[in-house]
């Protein structure tokens, strides 16, 4: 199933937290076409790191950062990035802004330069995929747990980006929601990186997993 | 949020009890506000920087602060002489650059730089939160010193909420520019804010209520005020009388 | 919007806090114990708000002053909120300063109070929608306004030379003012929809003020 | 291990938000003495409702609330409650609200009748206890979050509590925190309830869990 177009590549990254904790030490992995990665590893042991340093939210100390093929270094290198990769933060708190439902998912897409009609049609279809119909008008914050994750998905998706980054996406998550999260990312074609703790989950949901440990990547599994 | 006060330093001026150093910025601030002296502004001016040595401040920060201020005055600077009226110094067009006005423009000068130094010196070497502790023993109303605490401890978790929501709206392709979409989305984002610490006050408050409070606050931190102390509120107060005694002799007379 | 240090001259700077003080004991007493946490935490989100917003106004940007926001929901303890807010930003940032601080207490939070018994009744009764958001604007601008006219009329009592700088002023300010009337108004909205206990608190607080 | 003394007892009791959605429908259970239960669930089952329900902080919609051998109902009948059952919150900034650890350690003994001088007798030695000698006179909101986990539970211990309930104790800790915390609790001799969504920490901290779900809790295992 892997593709052959080389869509992220992490080389030697370095990476200290402002206190001076160590947390990436060397850690080097690809990405490629329509491939799914599982990266597992403890608390603090820099997964959610990994996904900020190839969103540009977090500076790496030293390493190479290529994403869609162009080395980035800049803020400014990055904003490209943001256009065309999706991450899905851990906590939907931190994701969800607007009142309702329908306005979240259309931030998005307002700010890939869509007219607010577009962008409201593009949010009410992408609810409709995600099983989120009747959603739209509902209040965000009034929402279950989760069913903000599932409307953070909406948003993240409403993008279209060419590549997904999800932060524990099942964390919390009763089983039925967990099971309609691993459907709902089965039915899509992007290329993947899912970060989690849980390695049930992620072996149904992926192909292969990595472990993050000691500030590194290590362990390809099939 | 990382405010850069000064207050980690360690010196003399750090290590003096909070109480006498709130007394004596107040009473130096009021004295400032009071004179039109340049002489005696001159002075102050003199003595902040003395102070603001002694305690080892960082001049990049302070330095950065004061070019702050003084924009402002350079606008009085470059206005208010062409309104004042007076002997001229010059003309620029049609309008007097007048002298009366220009030394009116030069004492705020003094005055602003003289009361910031001092005010950095004295209140910025001391952490916020034991100047909390410095008024309810000064005896400021018990609700305006709860509010300053809670309102100090709850800065740093809102700015967290709020770098984290700025950071998934960075990665939503969120770019601010002069568009409705852009207020909109800043209205939404502290509006989230607001319902979020509307609700953690819910939460705080039951967790005092667990912790068996009563509608009293017992506030623990106590000060010793020890020799050196002492000495500085002496030397302080001969300070002040000195520069009292130097704006009522000196009535209006420039020098 | 606020008095710089050193500008203000001792006559005036005792007026302003002649004139503070009453009205932070009024905001006060209004305030319950229980109701600190909520009153901090605002003041919290208020001191954030306003420091790291900036709202883009052609090539340059602003950062919003939300009295008025402030004002619909607080009330009278907009005072003492503001008293906080403002000694905060003197003592970390150097905005404004200890002798101004009466003025400038005076200056944000009385066009606050005002917008309160303005507004607050307008904005509950108005429902989610658009006429939430007119009246969170109006609220936005009348307390922006109203607090430049007070700090234009300290600002020339302090020195009749003055004037020119108020003139400068004028025309961003008004311009700012419909900045900050339309943030408002899209603040006033959310909070409609999403929390509107919240513009119930400050009766809540008026009601059960007496301890 | 288990005592015959009933320190609480929940029966049949419903709890729905302002929403209106029901949370509790039916929830019964019983916590002796010495006893170590874990409670755990998924995101918005309910556990935390629970442990709401037990301090006074949420009225259930119908059904018995005993605590101490009493019947609790009113917001009088909590006050008993609170000074000696001892409440650990999820989110530790919502724990700590004083500006210093020690002024927080010592604000439930404060408020408990005891002097300024034997309150902070008793934090400073909490402090030592929990291995936070050092930390009195530091500013909470500068700690990390593991410190001000721990510094919460010093707070609640500082009460001397007969009964302790623990919101996730263990969430967001990296393993050697969470360690600590399974450490500390091992050594003490109160009845617990632990909530917690990660069953593999419950096990280490607990005799026996109960599960939370639909509004029941269910499923005694030894």
């Amino acid at each position: 199933m892997t593709g052959t177009r080389r869509l992220v590549s992490l080389r030697d990254i370095h990476f200290s937290h402002e206190g001076g904790r160590s947390v990436l030490a060397g850690a080097s992995f690809d990405l490629f076409d329509r491939q799914r990665i599982g990266l597992c590893g403890h608390v603090g042991s820099g997964k959610t790191t990994i996904l900020h340093i190839i969103m540009g939210l977090l500076r790496p100390d030293s390493g190479i950062v290529e994403v869609f093929g162009e080395r980035r270094e800049k803020e400014k290198d990055f904003r490209d990035v943001r256009g065309r990769a999706g991450l899905l933060f851990q906590d939907p708190d931190d994701q969800l802004f607007c009142p309702t439902v329908l306005e979240d998912t259309a931030f998005g897409p307002l700010n890939q330069g869509y007219s607010r009609e577009e962008a409201l049609e593009i949010s009410n279809s992408m609810l409709h995929l995600l099983g989120l119909g009747g959603f739209g008008e509902r209040i965000t914050h009034h929402l279950s747990g989760g069913e903000k994750r599932l409307v953070s998905l909406a948003t993240v998706l409403a993008m279209k980006p060419e590549v997904l980054l999800l932060d524990e996406p099942f964390s919390g998550l009763d089983p039925r929601s967990s099971e309609r999260i691993v459907e709902i990312l089965a039915g899509l074609s992007q290329a993947m990186i899912i970060v989690s703790h849980d390695r049930s989950f992620l072996e149904n949901a992926t192909e292969s997993s990595l472990v993050v440990s000691d500030g590194i990547i290590s362990g390809q599994q099939a | 949020m990382s405010c850069a006060t000064y207050y980690t330093g360690d010196t003399y001026i750090h290590r003096l009890d909070p109480r006498p150093k709130v007394v004596a910025t107040l009473a130096f601030s009021v004295l400032a506000a009071l004179t039109s002296h340049p002489g005696v502004l001159v002075a102050g001016l003199i003595l902040g920087a003395f102070l603001v040595s002694l305690a080892r401040i960082s001049s990049d920060a302070l330095l950065k602060r004061l070019l702050r201020l003084n924009i402002f005055m350079l606008l009085l600077f470059i206005l208010v002489p062409l309104t004042f009226p007076g002997e001229p110094l010059f003309m620029v067009g049609t309008l007097l650059y007048s002298y009366e006005g220009l030394m009116w423009s030069v004492i705020v000068t003094l005055k602003a730089n003289a009361i910031v130094l001092v005010f950095a010196a004295l209140m910025g070497t001391v952490d916020p939160f034991v100047l909390g502790h410095a008024f309810h023993h000064l005896k400021v109303p018990e609700k305006l010193t709860h509010l300053f605490m809670f309102t100090l401890r709850y800065i740093d978790v809102l700015h967290h909420e709020y770098m984290a929501l700025i950071r998934a709206m960075k990665t939503r392709g969120f770019i601010p520019s002069m568009r409705i979409h852009t207020y909109r989305s800043y209205a939404y984002l502290t509006g989230m804010l607001i319902v979020r610490s509307l609700e953690r006050s819910e939460r705080v408050m039951e967790a005092m209520k667990c912790r068996g409070y009563d509608g009293e606050f017992h506030v623990v931190s106590h000060f010793h005020f020890e020799k050196r102390d002492a000495i500085f509120l002496l030397i302080t107060s001969a300070v002040l009388v000195i520069l009292s005694v130097a704006i009522y002799t000196n009535r209006g007379r420039l020098w | 919007m606020h008095i710089s240090e050193g500008v203000a001259p001792i006559g005036i700077a005792l007026a302003g806090a002649a004139i503070a003080v009453p009205c932070i004991a009024v905001g006060l007493r209004a305030l319950r114990d229980e109701q600190i946490p909520r009153a901090a935490l605002t003041a919290s989100v208020l001191f954030v708000s306003t420091l790291v917003i900036r709202l883009p106004i052609g090539p340059s940007s602003v950062h919003p002053l939300l009295g008025g926001l402030a004002g619909l929901f607080l009330g009278w303890a907009a005072m003492p909120v503001f008293l906080v807010s403002l000694f905060l930003q003197a003592l970390l940032f150097q905005f404004g300063g200890i002798t101004t601080l009466g003025i400038n207490t005076v200056v944000m939070g009385l066009p606050a109070v005002l917008v309160y018994y303005l507004f607050n009744g307008r904005v509950r009764k108005a429902g989610a929608g658009k006429s939430a958001f007119f009246w969170g604007m109006m609220a936005g601008v009348t307390a922006y306004l109203v607090s430049f006219v007070l700090w234009a009329t300290a600002l020339i009592l302090c020195g009749k030379q003055m004037g020119p700088i108020v003139g400068i002023a004028l025309i961003p300010n008004i311009i700012v003012a419909v900045a900050e009337g339309i943030f408002t108004g899209f603040v006033a909205a959310f909070l409609l929809r999403v929390y509107p206990s919240v513009f119930e608190l400050s009766a809540a607080r008026s009601k059960g003020g007496k301890r």
